[in-house]
């Protein structure tokens, strides 16, 4: 009675079909690593100087910031959103660090508690912009807009023209010191990275925030908090951005509003270079931090190459157009928007 | 000031939760967020410092580019200078930032003189050299007296217009060449050795002006090679960054010197050369004479800045425009020297610091208004 | 033996706007039974689970679990009651690893001060594999690494240990079509642990079409017809074979009135459409088939069977890989539903909200948006002749609609169904590919479709009909293609007189 | 229906209107204040300069909102803007006139570029966008020779028209970028096309299925950005008489809230292109009025990003349940 229960030839091409698929989507992950060692092979025939011990320090340092903040984006765009406040928030708080320590323009000295105050602001202002964005259903993107438009009118209300040149002997250190050849910026985004891939990887939260990304509708039915997740995810943006702040006045030395500025776009091109997908619910930290190396290399290898300046922003364009073309699902009746 | 900003947000959004707990008037949603943007406006916009009361003091307008750069707000110190020269009351400041927006420099014009009429004056540091002819098109249907510092472009000249009183600069080009010497002077070996350039903000008059200058003082001085030329947006992190690659590719001893466009990128180099402790042994330049530009000069980290006295120049200029309103002066029959002059950038190397510091920094320097040719240092146009 | 009740149904009904899915159902489930449920699409069987996991609630009726009243409010709480179910369409979160999977939502007991400690949530998803006979899966591979088949058995893990982790005393498992993706081999295994669950006092409820599978695993099967348990008996291997399950399932025969068989007319000569061995790799191959003008063609098939690939492949969604398909003599690519509707091919697709209407445009709008030419005066659309000739398709289609500026979004679903048609009938399109018409449509709204499908016919369109129930394809077409696992297996002539019986069809269906 | 909703309707209001009305209110409300603050606000001279700074910022709006109805977002039409004015300066010193055809051209040509990218290399089309503006920024700079020149003498005939102006207080400028308003309504309202695009913002699915030509749709958005950003580099080398290749860089996000405040939803579907007038409208008084009446340079940028957030706010229509608000 038991008829031999046999597959179809169809049911067989099924079964490649979904083997070549998922073997495809697994070299799509990987494609933003390729084009990194395309790129940094490609730089190092033609740039001179790149491929040496003294440039691959250099590109850990100036990887360091933008590093920082597109970690602090990478969950905002995993859950589908974007967040453009980090420009101004970023720029008031490496204005406000500076005039809280030892500085050039008034007797405060709080040293370094100053860090862990400035950071909680920051903290604060990113979690009123997720309330707006949440509760109040408004569009991450406009949020944020005015959100950073305020910011910095109070970063440059803050010093009223006249940075405040930081003074403090911990933040010269900071600024110069280095602990095993790596100088200490560098080990804060280390650190950062450390905890984004423990946050991502090793906990709840990271778990809930793909599973948000990838269909807000499992997630909600798996008894997934949606709205304290999104929130916490604004307050590890808010963390990242006190973070960028702090690093920003350190490295220059004084507390300008332009420590923010030129930041948020390229921290996005990273994470979406890297391979997280802009919809939410692929990629992650790892892609992240490929992406920030392949942006700072493109910036660090047209300096080397003497590109003129007029022409290398197009050349970054076109080299990111490139990257992301090739690492992006292509499919007939894929949406993309 | 972190209060305020804390306070302010939160002030909203308690008024946010006062407006919901509304009882006894079942308002739509709609109704109330109407009237909590009244009262959000009307909070807001009394609570700026700066009101303008009733419409008799006559209004100093200067607009420039942007409130983060200390130069810039020079301006605004040396206005208020003047202002404080006159008679109690008789005239405010009003500061027009335009952020780098050649459009919102005009605009932001155009609307205070709608506003005020001729009853301003106005002290201008173009954004970029072509707002000036529409900027002068503006007064001179307004009929408000004004100044230009800095740029202008070729051809057009305050002479062709009534209201247009006096253009002053120091000579960009020539900043550009001073800086330049000073640094190749002070070169290990004087006169030769390999220099990066590094510009301010492309297609900016300023900067090309300096670029000039700097190219000039290249050809006086064939030993000097530039290893390369990047653009730092007067950024400091950009310059930061910059300066980082030079010293990758270049190496720590392939650089004797990098000559820089403005103090604010100055102080991007002189953090970077400090990182890999070579401040002091590579030299940089640098123009504004910011308080961080002359901070480095006396470390030594900076061979020169050229300080630009923004007080004087913005105080002078008002006072030009002030007396051509009340009639002192007659445009007509302004020679060209009081028209178009030069104010004398002051050079801040290591052996002019301790004057300078002496007549500009510890003391403010006394400015006699009505003494109109002190700025003078030399006519623009040698005839 | 005598068996302890585990889960009882007291007259369950589940009323929808304008459909009676569930009439009257009651059932006893018993600890360490198989208990299989059958019947066609649509026949209330995944109504009847969506209800007992939660995620739906019965109109009224009563569920008792364990001798306790039973309502839970969602998966999760059902879960901790003892059921789980194995959903049709995969819920697992492609980018995270098997193990974080298996336990998400339910990390509490591997949080070690803040983290979660990954070694143990690994060890624990492990064993689970190995209980289920899956050591090949490694618990750390990310779930988009596994190929389908190996998914459809992380996600049965998942249901098992959700369930059997909390629930003491014997819990209830329901597995919808799992076997649809699964080769012999993974059957024989799923099987397997099926039957080591019902040893150990759960009871396993099997839904699938695969009638062989069916009688092969379940100890009891009931069957299920328009929503009511017509039968339910032991699978005794003596009474039971495929002949009684068909019978049972398939019952009376329609009546002639329903489908308005009168007005069936002959089909013309002249062919509008023909396949010529047209195949898509992996859903159907070498599809040979020709559509006269005036004709209705059903398709029927099981899910899987490669029907709704071959329907979409028509309409121009998908690409086929081989085959040709020749419109009015001339072979055509049909690269999009834009190309396909300029030869005259127009799809009304099964998913009325997400690909039939625009619920932001009003009634007007949708109408016309298949065909622009037809309200443009000068180039411009107007307006006006757009609401008129929504008004024309109001009064034709008797569309029940306040007025035709309202939005499309909050009609029932017949109404939305018509105002589809009538933006098909719009668009002058000659072949229509209907997927199923009439899905989750009140039985009054059906019979006007009915209707209206018949009118389209007699004006001389050609439609290929995916009908909800077999008698719904039988009734409406003058022929009947039977397809099974992608490959047509029959095809019946369905003349008004001499309607083929649904018993036969059934045979090469499944 | 709870007991509002039918208070509403009584009054024949739906939602949809009111929030239309919206904008008005919001536009009515903020100039009565600035004009309580400075009587000055009103004055013919400064409507004539609202108009005339709102010309630009509307014509980025426009051309936005299309490319907004999508779902997408198009970053790249400052710089676009920027390329146009300087290509238009350079060239009507070479060829005239028709230097204004060459440039609309190229405002098609940028607007099909960043269309390619999105649809056919299936580029999100934030990351499109913004490689795209870092390319047509490189391109102003290549054009003006890195020069920020003004324009010479000679062509100044060309250009005059800008400063025209109808019963003192309506400049060219507007009547200009209405004419290309009503036009880009025309085309988005009542063309087959201009449709599409508004049902492919709403349900991208049911449009491919219903046999409406998607790509084209989506092609023709970007277009009309490109086309809209073109028109507003005009504006500005005729209004600066220069071509300063940064000229557009910061007006991108004001065309993008002008759009929002308009009434375009983000998430695409919803919202008119011609209420974008309204979202310029409201963007150009506050920066206008803030410097008519007096508010302190470092004040204003702070007001301007409260009043952003404050319009927004009100402006979202927040009963839409279920939408999943990205």
């Amino acid at each position: 009675m038991d008829k031999q229960v046999h597959t179809s030839r169809v049911g067989e091409e099924f079964a490649q079909e979904m083997k070549k698929q998922s073997q495809k989507e697994r070299f799509m992950s990987l494609a933003p690593l390729i084009i990194l060692l395309v790129l940094i092979v490609i730089f190092s025939v033609t740039a001179q100087g790149f491929f040496s011990i003294n440039n691959f320090y250099n590109l850990l340092n100036q990887a360091a910031i933008p590093l920082v903040m597109s970690l602090g984006l990478t969950f905002v765009i995993l859950m589908g959103s974007t967040d453009l406040s980090a420009e101004g928030l970023g720029g008031f708080i490496g204005s406000v660090v500076a005039l809280m320590v030892l500085n050039s323009k008034n007797d405060m000295n709080l040293g370094a508690f100053a860090i862990p105050l400035v950071v909680l602001i920051s903290i604060g202002v990113s979690m009123l912009s997720g309330l707006l964005h949440i509760k109040g259903k408004l569009p991450s993107f406009m949020v944020s807009y005015g959100v950073s438009s305020i910011m910095s009118g109070f970063a440059v209300l803050s010093y009223r023209g006249v940075p405040a040149r930081i003074r403090d002997p911990l933040f010269t250190v900071m600024a110069q010191g280095n602990f095993l050849g790596i100088p200490y910026l560098t080990w804060i985004a280390i650190v950062t990275f450390v905890i984004a891939y423990i946050l991502q990887n090793r906990t709840r939260f990271g778990s809930y925030v793909m599973a948000i990304g990838d269909n807000e509708a499992i997630a909600k039915n798996i008894g997934i908090n949606i709205e304290w997740t999104k929130f916490k995810v604004f307050v590890w943006l808010g963390l990242c951005i006190g973070i960028v702040g702090v690093m920003g006045a350190v490295r220059v030395g004084q507390g300008d509003v332009g420590i923010g500025s030129d930041l948020v776009f390229p921290a996005i091109t990273s994470v979406v270079v890297g391979g997280t997908s802009l919809s939410g619910g692929k990629g992650g930290v790892v892609h992240t931090l490929i992406g920030a190396f392949i942006v700072t290399v493109i910036n660090n290898a047209l300096v080397l190459l003497g590109v003129s300046p007029y022409i290398q922003q197009a050349v970054q364009g076109l080299i990111i157009l490139g990257a992301v073309a090739l690492s992006v699902p292509h499919g007939k009746n894929l949406i993309v928007k | 000031m972190l209060l305020l900003s804390g306070t302010g947000i939160t002030l909203m959004e308690q008024e946010n939760r006062e407006a919901k707990k509304m009882e006894g008037y079942k308002m739509k949603r709609r109704e109330k967020a109407a009237m909590l943007s009244i009262a959000a406006c009307a909070m807001l916009v009394n609570a700026a410092p700066v009101m303008a009361e009733s419409a008799e003091p006559l209004t100093i307008a200067v607009s420039m580019r942007s409130t983060t750069s200390e130069y810039h707000m020079q301006y605004v110190a040396g206005a208020e200078l003047f202002a404080a020269s006159l008679p109690e009351g008789t005239a405010e400041v009003q500061m027009l930032p335009c952020e780098g927006n050649d459009d919102k420099q005009i605009n932001d014009i155009n609307a205070l003189i709608a506003s005020k009429g001729d009853n301003m004056i106005l002290f201008v540091d173009a954004n970029n050299a072509p707002n000036i002819t529409s900027i002068a098109e503006a007064c001179e249907e307004a009929g408000v007296y004004w100044c230009a510092a800095w740029n202008a472009p070729e051809g057009i000249l305050p002479t062709s217009y009534k209201y247009w009183v006096n253009f002053q600069s120091c000579d960009a080009v020539k900043q550009g060449y001073d800086i330049a010497v000073n640094l190749f002077e002070s070169l290990p070996t004087p006169g030769e050795g390999k220099i990066c350039v590094l510009e301010g903000m492309l297609a900016n008059t300023a900067n090309e002006d300096r670029m000039k200058g700097l190219n000039m003082a290249l050809e006086e001085y064939p030993g000097i090679e530039v290893l390369d030329d990047q653009a730092g947006d007067w950024d400091t992190g950009k310059a930061l960054n910059i300066t980082e690659n030079w010293l990758a590719k270049y190496g720590e001893d392939g650089i004797d010197g990098i000559w820089c466009a403005c103090d604010d990128m100055a102080v991007g180099v002189v953090q970077a050369l400090t990182a890999k402790n070579l401040n002091g042994k590579i030299l940089s330049t640098g123009v504004d004479g910011t308080s961080a530009g002359i901070e480095m000069v006396e470390n030594g980290e900076l061979a020169c800045t050229i300080a630009n006295n923004g007080w004087l120049q913005a105080g002078y200029g008002c006072a030009y425009a002030y007396a051509a309103k009340t009639g002192v002066l007659d445009t007509e029959t302004m020679d060209d020297l009081h028209r178009m002059f030069l104010t004398n950038g002051y050079l801040v190397s290591a052996d002019t610091l301790a004057d300078y510091k002496a007549t500009f920094v510890d003391s403010q320097p006394e400015y006699d208004f009505t003494d109109l040719d002190y700025p003078i240092a030399g006519p623009m146009f040698e005839e | 033996m005598e068996r302890k009740l585990l889960m009882s149904m007291k007259n369950i009904v589940k009323q929808y706007p304008g459909t009676l899915a569930l009439n009257d159902i009651s059932m006893d489930i018993y600890a360490g039974e198989v208990l299989g449920l059958i019947g066609e699409n649509g026949a209330g069987k995944s109504t009847l689970m969506k209800i007992m996991i939660g995620a739906e609630t019965a109109t009224s009726g009563e569920l008792r679990m364990h001798g306790k009243n039973y309502a839970p409010k969602n998966p999760i709480e059902a879960n901790a009651l003892g059921v789980g179910m194995v959903f049709q369409e995969q819920s697992l979160i492609l980018n995270l690893s098997v193990a974080q999977n298996i336990f998400i939502g339910r990390e509490k007991r591997f949080i070690r001060h803040g983290f979660v400690d990954r070694k143990a949530m690994n060890e624990a998803a492990a064993k689970v594999l190995a209980e289920m006979e899956i050591p090949q899966i490694k618990a750390s591979t990310r779930v988009n690494r596994l190929d389908f088949a190996s998914r459809q058995m992380v996600e049965i893990a998942k249901v098992f240990d959700a369930v059997n982790g909390e629930a003491k005393e014997g819990s209830v498992i329901l597995l919808d079509e799992p076997t649809s993706v699964l080769n012999a081999e993974e059957i024989r295994q799923l099987f397997k642990h099926v039957r080591r669950l019902c040893a150990a006092g759960n009871a396993v409820i099997f839904v699938s079409h695969k009638l062989d599978e069916v009688m092969e695993i379940a100890d009891r099967i009931c069957v299920f017809k328009d929503g009511c348990l017509v039968r339910e008996m032991e699978n005794r291997a003596e009474e039971v074979n495929e002949a009684v399950l068909y019978e049972a399932m398939v019952g009376r025969t329609a009546s002639n009135e329903y489908y308005q068989l009168g007005r069936q007319r002959m089909p013309e000569e002249t062919v509008v459409l023909e396949l010529k061995n047209l195949s898509k790799r992996g859903f159907f191959a070498d599809v040979s088939l020709q559509l006269h003008r005036g004709e209705i063609i059903g398709i029927c098939g099981v899910i899987g069977s490669g029907k709704e690939e071959l329907c979409a492949v028509i309409s121009g969604d998908e690409d086929p890989t081989s085959g040709e398909i020749v419109i009015g003599g001339k072979v055509c690519k049909l690269p999009s539903p834009h190309s396909a509707l300029r030869q005259g091919i127009l799809s009304v697709p099964r998913e009325r909200r997400a690909g039939g209407i625009i619920s932001d445009f009003s009634a007007y709008e949708n109408i016309y948006m298949s065909n622009y030419d037809k309200v443009k005066k000068n180039g411009v659309i107007s307006p006006k002749l757009a609401r008129e000739q929504a008004e024309e398709y109001r009064k034709e289609l008797d569309i029940k609609l306040p007025n035709v500026d309202q939005k499309v979004g909050n009609l029932s679903g017949g109404n939305a169904q018509k105002v589809v048609f009538a933006r098909v009938l719009a668009s002058d399109a000659e072949v229509l590919l209907l997927d199923h018409p009439t899905r989750g449509v009140d039985v009054g709204a059906k019979a006007e479709i009915y209707s209206i499908i018949r009118d389209i016919a007699n004006q001389g369109k050609s439609l290929i009909v995916l009908g909800d129930t077999l008698e719904e394809s039988i009734g409406l077409s003058n022929r009947v293609v039977v397809m099974k696992d992608g490959e047509v297996t029959r095809i019946f002539d369905a003349p008004p007189e001499k309607k083929p019986e649904q018993v036969d069809i059934v045979k090469y269906m499944m | 229906m709870q007991k509002e909703n039918s208070m509403w309707s009584k009054l024949a209001f739906n939602r949809e209107t009111m929030i239309k009305l919206f904008s008005l209110v919001s536009v009515i409300v903020i100039s009565c204040v600035f004009c309580v603050m400075s009587p000055a606000f009103l004055s013919r001279r400064n409507l004539l300069n609202i108009l005339k700074d709102l010309s630009p910022v509307l014509m980025l709006a426009c051309g936005e909102a299309f490319v907004l109805m999508l779902g997408s977002i198009d970053l790249s039409t400052g710089c676009i803007a920027s390329c146009a004015a300087v290509m238009l300066t350079v060239l009507l010193g070479k060829i005239g006139p028709a230097a204004y055809l060459v440039v609309l051209g190229y405002g098609v040509f940028a607007g099909l570029f960043n269309g390619v990218a999105h649809t056919y290399l299936q580029i999100p089309s934030f990351i499109a966008t913004l490689s795209t503006q870092a390319i047509w920024q490189s391109c102003a700079y290549l054009l003006s020779g890195g020069q920020p020149l003004a324009m010479l003498p000679d062509i100044w005939p060309y250009v005059n028209w800008g400063k025209a102006s109808f019963f003192e207080c309506v400049p060219l400028l507007f009547v200009v970028a209405f004419l290309v308003l009503l036009a880009y309504t025309v085309i988005s309202k009542y063309t087959g096309i201009g449709k599409t695009v508004f049902a492919v913002g709403s349900n991208e699915r049911a449009t491919w299925l219903m046999g409406q030509n998607v790509r084209l749709a989506k092609m023709l958005a970007f277009l009309m950005s490109g086309l809209g950003a073109a028109i507003a580099g005009i504006f500005f080398a005729v209004k600066l008489k220069s071509r300063i290749p940064t000229v557009g860089v910061q007006y991108n996000m004001l065309g993008i809230a002008a759009a929002v405040l308009g009434g375009v939803q983000m998430t695409g579907g919803r919202g008119s292109v011609f209420m974008t007038l309204l979202g310029a409208l409201l963007i150009t008084i506050i920066q206008n009025g803030m410097n008519v009446i007096g508010v302190d340079g470092l004040w204003q940028q702070i007001i301007f990003g409260a009043l952003m957030l404050a319009a927004i706010f009100m402006n979202s229509d927040k009963d839409h349940k279920g939408l999943v608000v990205k």
